[in-house]
């Protein structure tokens, strides 16, 4: 369901900082769209919008690679991100500014179907005349096959997300001879994909709108096709990629714009895609205009930098993130609530968020939903002259005493505590303070920093004894079940495997019927569904299995040439809405 | 002449700590490095008593007295969007974070104290600890030769085959998770003894080939070979004969071995598989100012100077050693 | 010997060096004087500063913490003020010199035939071919077995016989006037050493070079030499015409060697005489005669430094002959030369 | 010869084995480095994550996985990566093996010629105030971390005096093939070589001074100045030339170890995309296929190295050619 935060899991170390301050708006996602504005493209190539800013390079870099390219496999957000311009699902999230709770539109399909049979089933027109890059008109067929090659291809999403299709659960365990036939059935005369769910579901759209939903010709073999990127629909196609050095993408001579909202036309011509800058000298590089986009986050020392010197250049993007330290339930002393309750109330998080570069980039953190998703209230239990049951509007400051208090009752202090957390600048920081925290309350706490990649599943498998795990969580697509639902039910504690995202190994059956009553509720009436959640949500930190530290928005630089609205949640950035001032124009 | 130190007094040794005392660059190099270890040695001193700091305590929220007002130690930017907290710059003044502050606000010049006693310390012990292997193996396989040298040289061919501080990385990231586990015992990840252990075990073929190739040439040497034919026991040379003639390459590589652990230490610090949080190194500590080169490089800059000033030092030492032991360079370093 | 005014002419050569502070002097005032076709013998034990006058003609100290003082004349022309340029000229044309270990005097990396290339083509333009005919001849002209081969071969893979030949084929090479020979035959065994004092001796007629012969060893020098200097600590003991000191040594040191010199023929004594004690470090040198604390015949008068004296055709730098005791002539038969 | 031949290529085989085995225990000994969840994704259900285990072998025994890897990596040549899926390794390596080779050499072209002129001036000027200086640089130069040094070097080239005319030609940090441009290759790496090459510069000039003192108390080079050859002649000509041997064994086993990913701290530092850093990361990411690779490539350098050394010694030194 979402992808974890170790969002560059890949081979370099996580910076749990990336988080950037929330805070104010500003001029994130307030720009006008002026989109679309001509389908009626004249000398430009095919599918280019009519606008002086169309054509050009864009020149982006990052420290890494994400791997393979098969959309339906890819896990990582550099590949979500670069693909978002190459593929289409049925459904999609909007590509322009906006409000970070927006849901699924449609994409390939002409309209989001009503569901039939309670939920259980849906009929998708698809649109007519929309081409993949080969010049191959896209049929339900293909529709089907997609679908099929998500089981056959060992999409790592196939069960959670789309094993309640029809047939889906057989094909998890029998991918070969995937069929799918009850539940995807593609009609080439009505132009038709009818799905047939196993149980209703409030989030199937949203679930189609997700890369691993991406369709693909029905002829694509059915593995990882690993370094060559399976044809596409979106506007642009890959031609060229050397996971070491550089990706090329250029325009897909096929495309036509269809939906401005659901896959707008590109301005660039190319988009090139540099690998191997770290994060610090990629910003260098940018203010010295040698590239006009980095994946990465600016490095916190440079904030300040950047911050004076090119304020016009800079872009603060809101995520969807979650940062917490999983604290296990079923050791001691965190099998207390008192203690986990203790350490949520003396965490200073004023300091987690000077960590993250201040109030500007980065917003304490006192519920497991981040501010901005579905479901989300205000509200902070633990903070001074707070409760879980008189929550504060907002975190203010710790409350050592009471937290002294919790533990004293709790009889623990002077237990040994050790953190484990990503060996990386900020969040040994953090484990630090976490650890200095404990310390205060009485325990004999230890940090131990372990190599990114094998923490998220180190601390995951119960083997591994792990009393508090440092990690983050951000959603594949806004909902609040992908945060509290996915971390926190009993259905995703796995003892003794690497996969078992709970890593606090929270069950609490009556939490679990919450939520599947918030989940059920939203299927039809999403706002009192929302309000279900906002209350599961309380319920969840009232048990405090975690303690959540911040929500951090993105820092971006651009080159001086880069403008255009292209900033966008989940995304975060939509390649194909970059303009390139010409060289005569820069400001 | 070429005769066993049997019975005679350290007579070359006296002559040549004599030489090594007329040697002015080698002296001040030992002051030197006398005086940074007394340094290191007063770190809870100096961050107790003078600048009241604890080195080791994030304290990222909080503040400190200069000249009679209250500075955050955080420093929030004024630049439009509010971007950046900046700790603290150097105040040049002991009292109070003298070089500034780290990412986490803590007391640089402080860190850089405690910083040297864990670089000094693995260092120094993983010199020592490299030279025993080395001396152990190294004598083994240049005095028995035959099946023993073949198993020994073979394991250093293999050591030998991979760069040295790839050899170290690789060590460290499997010891780093999980610490070591040998039978019964367990080895902490955070216990220094690892880095110790790592950056001795890498060195080892380096010190050992000389080694090695020293004890051949002392075991066909004619007093050997006329103590052999006396029927001396093997045990009996080896401790007698070979031993003392092999010390003086082995004091001489002392200095140099140090000088490499101290700098093999810091790349790994630095690449954050050495030292362990919260314990703090040079590497560790130019680690720490890696984020902070662009608005306070004095983080990183200072203890890189510290590990240039100690390694030279080193070299110039280890130098007037081999002068004053008239030993030839046998010594080799990594990149 | 010679008429006319000598090839080489030395004059109070002395060479010290700063060593603490204080001024060491390794040779002083030394003077001699080597004529054409003439061979001087130089002898004295090790560290009597025989190598070092040689190497302070031939200016290869280059010590900074060395000075050196005196005249020498090559052909009339001061050496020692010559500029280096000007110099570098002479050395290996003029005046060429060969070593003592014939091991380790050549370059190791290089073939013999190379290195005797290079020293031609230095002084004189030739082809490499030419150079390396005339290293040819040369080669064979000193005995050695097929000299083309030879040429190529590196030094460690040649005998020490065969090397010392190169050695001197290279000194040879642009036919020097002087050749200086810094104990040729030490290093080899004896009947190599023969061959080669040999082709010495034959020098001045087959090239018409004069030879400075520096050795220990008296045997040799009675051997080849026409006239003899010996050397002690640094100062001229005795010099003068081989036969004459051979016959009657006037100084004590000089009968010393002359009687360490095992006898050719006749029985073997079974204890060679040997001077007893070392010779005085250039720093322990006493400000009289050096040889005193060692000398039977040492008295008040020798706390003065002797000057050179001319005892019958030699000179001598000794009390004895000026106080009417000279010594007596030598018992031993006369060596075979 | 042959023998000799066939006994180097025994010990280089036995060599690889035993490094590719060590490796491999390691790994698997290593807590957490099953990488099947990895391979599988976050959240992966047991089913897919069963699949992925039988998939890729790892529910099979050790040896056997031990000989599948080795067969993929040396005969099929389609081993693929643990962390990036679908990324093939010998490729990846085989493309990161240029800039390795381009940091390296033009590294070592610098610390030749400078470690050279700085050795032979030193020694030409022994014992004067310009050895010492020269001495003094060099030792510094042994004693700075160059991973620190890269730091400082990028902080002036890239940021504090980047916007100067000294500095503004320098390219962000990276590589730039040399096919693709030779200036921006000769531009990118510049700052690099010089980094790598100090620590180079300050051993290899210590090493030849030290080595031309030796030599030039030696006989043979009083006989090149008897011979009346120039001072200069006699340096460099007699004096160099012998001191080389030493210095080209040293600088083989250097150039071998950068080669073969010894280098991985300055390419680290800068961005370079290299073999050391490709090995680097593939360590941190516990990237079994990537480590074995890179490992085994650099350990066939370092072999392939030496035995090139000592083919070249035999030109270099006549003694020993003769010797074998």
């Amino acid at each position: 369901m979402r992808c974890g935060v170790p969002r560059s899991l890949r081979r370099r170390p996580v910076q749990l900082s990336g988080w950037a301050p929330l805070k104010a708006l500003l001029p994130v996602a307030c720009l006008p769209l002026f989109l679309g504005a001509s389908l009626h493209a004249a000398a430009l190539a095919p599918g280019a919008p009519d606008s002086p800013e169309t054509g050009g390079t864009l020149r982006l870099t990052a420290s890494s690679s994400g791997g393979t390219l098969d959309p339906q496999i890819s896990y990582v957000h550099i590949t979500y991100q670069m693909e978002a311009i190459v593929y289409d699902g049925l459904t999609t999230f909007a590509k322009t500014p906006g409000p970070m709770d927006r849901h699924a539109i449609p994409d390939l399909v002409e309209a989001l179907p009503a569901p039939e049979d309670g939920g259980k089933t849906y009929v998708f027109h698809l649109r007519h005349g929309i081409r993949f890059s080969n010049g191959r008109e896209v049929t339900p067929d293909d529709v089907a096959a997609s679908m099929r090659r998500i089981f056959r291809a060992n999409s790592p999403t196939a069960g959670p997300y789309y094993s309640h299709i029809v047939g889906g659960t057989e094909c998890l365990h029998d991918a070969e001879h995937c069929t799918l036939s009850g539940g995807v059935i593609p009609d080439d005369t009505a132009w038709t994909i009818t799905f047939h769910l196993t149980h209703p579901d409030s989030e199937f759209f949203d679930r189609l709108a997700f890369q691993h939903a991406s369709i693909l010709p029905a002829d694509t073999p059915p593995h990882d096709t690993g370094n060559t990127a399976p044809l596409g629909t979106g506007p642009y196609r890959i031609a060229s990629y050397e996971p070491n050095s550089g990706l090329v993408m250029e325009r897909n001579p096929y495309f036509r714009q269809w939906d401005a909202e659901a896959q707008p036309a590109g301005y660039p011509d190319e988009i090139r895609y540099a690998f191997g800058l770290d994060p610090e000298a990629a910003v260098t590089a940018i203010e010295n205009n040698q590239y006009d986009w980095m994946l990465e986050n600016v490095p916190l020392d440079r904030q300040a930098e950047i911050g004076s010197r090119f304020s016009d250049r800079v872009r603060l993007i809101d995520q969807m993130v979650i940062y917490y330290a999983a604290l296990n339930v079923n050791l001691p002393p965190f099998n207390d609530v008192r203690v986990r309750q203790a350490l949520n109330y003396a965490l200073n998080r004023k300091a987690v968020v000077i960590y993250n570069g201040g109030p500007a980039v980065s917003l304490a953190a006192c519920q497991m939903l981040p501010t901005g998703a579905p479901g989300f209230e205000p509200g902070c239990a633990y903070t001074k002259g707070a409760s879980p049951e008189h929550p504060a509007p907002e975190w203010k400051e710790p409350d050592l005493a009471l937290a002294k208090k919790l533990v004293a009752e709790s009889g623990t202090a002077g237990q040994k505590v050790v953190i484990v957390t990503p060996q990386s600048g900020g969040s040994d920081a953090i484990a630090n303070e976490i650890r200095s925290t404990l310390t205060d309350l009485g325990y004999v706490a230890s940090v131990r920093p372990i190599t990114p990649v094998i923490e998220f599943s180190y601390i995951q498998n119960s083997d591994n004894n792990v009393q508090v795990g440092l990690t983050g969580w951000s959603a594949d697509y806004p909902s609040a079940s992908s945060f509290l639902q996915t971390l926190f039910s009993c259905a995703t504690f796995i003892p003794h495997s690497d996969n078992s995202i709970n890593a606090s190994q929270f069950c609490d059956h009556k939490f679990d019927a919450l939520m599947d009553r918030a989940a059920e509720v939203s299927l039809t009436d999403r706002k009192a569904g929302d309000a279900l959640w906002a209350e599961a949500s309380r319920a969840l930190m009232a048990q405090a299995p975690a303690v959540p530290l911040d929500q951090t928005r993105r820092v971006a630089l651009m080159s001086s040439r880069l403008h255009g609205a292209f900033d966008t949640p989940i995304y975060e950035a939509i390649f194909s809405q970059m303009k390139l001032r010409r060289a005569g124009d820069q400001p | 002449m070429n005769g066993p130190v049997d019975t005679a007094p350290p007579g070359p040794w006296q002559t040549a700590f004599r030489a090594l005392g007329g040697n002015r660059s080698a002296m001040m190099a030992l002051a030197v490095l006398v005086l940074i270890v007394v340094l290191s040695l007063i770190a809870p001193f100096y961050a107790h008593d003078i600048a009241h700091t604890d080195p080791f305590r994030a304290n990222v929220a909080g503040s400190f007295m200069l000249d009679g007002r209250a500075v955050d130690i955080m420093q929030a930017n004024d630049n439009p969007l509010h971007l950046g907290m900046t700790p603290a710059g150097p105040t040049w003044r002991p009292s109070a974070y003298m070089l500034g502050s780290d990412s986490q606000g803590r007391d640089v010049a402080a860190r850089l104290l405690y910083g040297g006693r864990i670089s000094l310390l693995i260092s120094f012990s993983a010199a020592v600890l490299c030279i025993v292997i080395a001396s152990i193996v190294g004598i083994l396989a240049g005095f028995f030769g035959g099946f023993v040298d073949m198993v020994l040289s073979r394991l250093m061919d293999i050591m030998w085959a991979v760069p040295v501080y790839l050899f170290a990385i690789s060590l460290s990231i499997v010891t780093i998770s999980d610490g070591l586990k040998i039978g019964p015992f367990t080895i902490e990840a955070d216990n220094l003894l690892i880095p110790i252990a790592i950056i001795a075990l890498v060195y080892m073929p380096y010190a050992a080939r000389p080694i090695r190739g020293r004890v051949m040439a002392l075991r066909n040497a004619d007093f050997v070979m006329a103590a052999r034919s006396l029927g001396v026991p093997r045990w009996r040379i080896l401790l007698v004969d070979i031993l003392p003639n092999v010390a003086s390459s082995i004091v001489v590589l002392a200095p140099l071995m140090a000088a490499l652990a101290l700098l093999t230490e810091s790349a790994l610090s630095f690449l954050s598989i050495g030292v362990q949080t919260p314990t703090a190194s040079w590497g560790t500590i130019i680690q720490d100012g890696e984020g902070l080169i662009y608005s306070r490089p004095m983080v990183a800059i200072a203890p890189g100077l510290a590990i240039v000033i100690v390694v030279v030092a080193l070299n110039v030492l280890g130098d007037g050693l081999r002068d004053a032991l008239d030993v030839r360079e046998t010594s080799k370093r990594g990149t | 010997m010679a008429g006319d005014a000598p090839l080489l002419d030395v004059r109070d050569l002395s060479v010290s060096f700063r060593s603490g502070g204080r001024d060491v002097p390794i040779i002083e005032n030394v003077s001699f004087a080597v004529c054409e076709r003439e061979i001087l013998g130089i002898v004295g034990e090790s560290g009597s500063g025989k190598s070092v006058t040689a190497m302070a003609i031939m200016r290869l100290i280059d010590d900074p913490g060395v000075t050196l003082r005196g005249s020498v004349r090559f052909r009339g022309q001061e050496l020692t003020t010559l500029p280096q340029k000007a110099f570098r000229t002479i050395r290996g044309r003029e005046i060429a010199m060969i070593f003592q270990d014939p091991m380790t005097a050549f370059t190791p990396v290089y073939t013999v035939g190379w290195q005797i290339d290079e020293a031609i083509r230095v002084h004189e333009r030739l082809s490499k071919a030419e150079a390396r005919a005339r290293t040819v001849r040369l080669l064979g002209d000193m005995g050695v077995p097929d000299p083309e081969r030879t040429a190529n071969r590196y030094p460690h893979q040649l005998s020490g016989g065969l090397r010392q030949r190169a050695m001197i084929a290279m000194a040879l090479s642009c036919n020097p006037a002087l050749l200086i020979a810094d104990e040729p035959t030490t290093a080899l065994d004896v009947t190599v050493q023969a061959q080669i004092l040999d082709l010495l001796r034959n020098l001045r007629t087959d090239y018409g070079s004069a030879v400075m012969l520096i050795t220990h060893d008296m045997g040799v020098v009675a051997e080849t030499c026409d006239h003899v200097m010996v050397l002690y600590s640094g100062r001229v003991a005795e010099r003068g015409p081989a036969a004459a000191i051979f016959s009657q040594p006037a100084h004590p040191y000089t009968a010393a060697l002359l009687d360490s010199i095992p006898p050719l023929t006749g029985p073997r004594p079974t204890r060679l005489p040997s001077i007893a004690g070392a010779p005085p470090a250039p720093l322990e040198r006493p400000p009289g005669c050096a040889f005193a604390p060692r000398c039977h015949y040492a008295h008040a008068a020798c706390d003065i430094l002797p000057p050179l004296v001319r005892c019958a055709e030699q000179e001598v730098a000794c009390v004895l002959p000026g106080e009417g005791k000279a010594l007596p002539p030598r018992m031993t038969e006369r060596v075979e030369a | 010869m042959l023998k000799s031949l066939l006994q180097r290529l025994g010990q280089t085989v036995f060599v690889l084995f035993g490094i590719s085995v060590m490796v491999f225990l390691v790994f698997f000994a290593t807590p957490g480095a099953d990488p099947t969840a990895r391979i599988a994704g976050k959240n992966a259900s047991p089913a897919t994550i069963a699949k992925v285990r039988q998939e890729y072998g790892f529910d099979r025994p050790l040896p056997v996985q031990y000989a599948t890897m080795m067969k993929k990596l040396f005969i099929t040549q389609d081993l693929t990566s643990y962390a990036n899926r679908g990324e093939k390794v010998v490729p990846e390596i085989i493309k990161a093996a240029p800039v390795t080779l381009s940091l390296a050499t033009g590294g070592a072209v610098i610390w030749v010629v400078v470690s050279i002129l700085m050795g032979t001036v030193a020694a030409a000027f022994r014992g004067t105030w310009v050895d010492r200086t020269l001495m003094a640089i060099g030792l510094v130069g042994v004693s700075i971390p160059v991973f620190w040094l890269g730091q400082v070097a990028n902080l002036i080239t890239q940021a504090r005096y980047h916007d100067t005319w000294l500095f503004s030609w320098v390219p962000p940090l990276g590589y730039v093939p040399f096919s693709e441009s030779p200036v921006g290759w000769f531009k990118a790496l510049l700052i690099s070589w010089c980094t790598l090459s100090v620590l180079f510069i300050g051993v290899y000039a210590r090493v030849l001074r030290s080595d031309l003192v030796t030599v030039s108390g030696e006989d043979f080079m009083r006989t090149a100045r008897a011979k009346g050859l120039s001072p200069s002649r006699v340096l460099l000509v007699h004096g160099l030339r012998t001191s080389m041997i030493t210095f080209v064994s040293l600088f083989g086993m250097d150039f071998a170890q950068l080669i073969g990913g010894g280098a991985l701290l300055t390419e680290v530092v800068f961005g370079l995309q290299g073999v050391g850093r490709l090995t680097y990361q593939a360590l941190s990411s516990l990237d079994l296929p990537f480590i074995m690779a890179s490992v085994m490539y650099s350990a066939v350098f370092v072999v392939l190295a030496n035995a090139l050394v000592d083919v070249v010694y035999l030109f270099l030194d006549p003694r020993v050619r003769d010797g074998r």
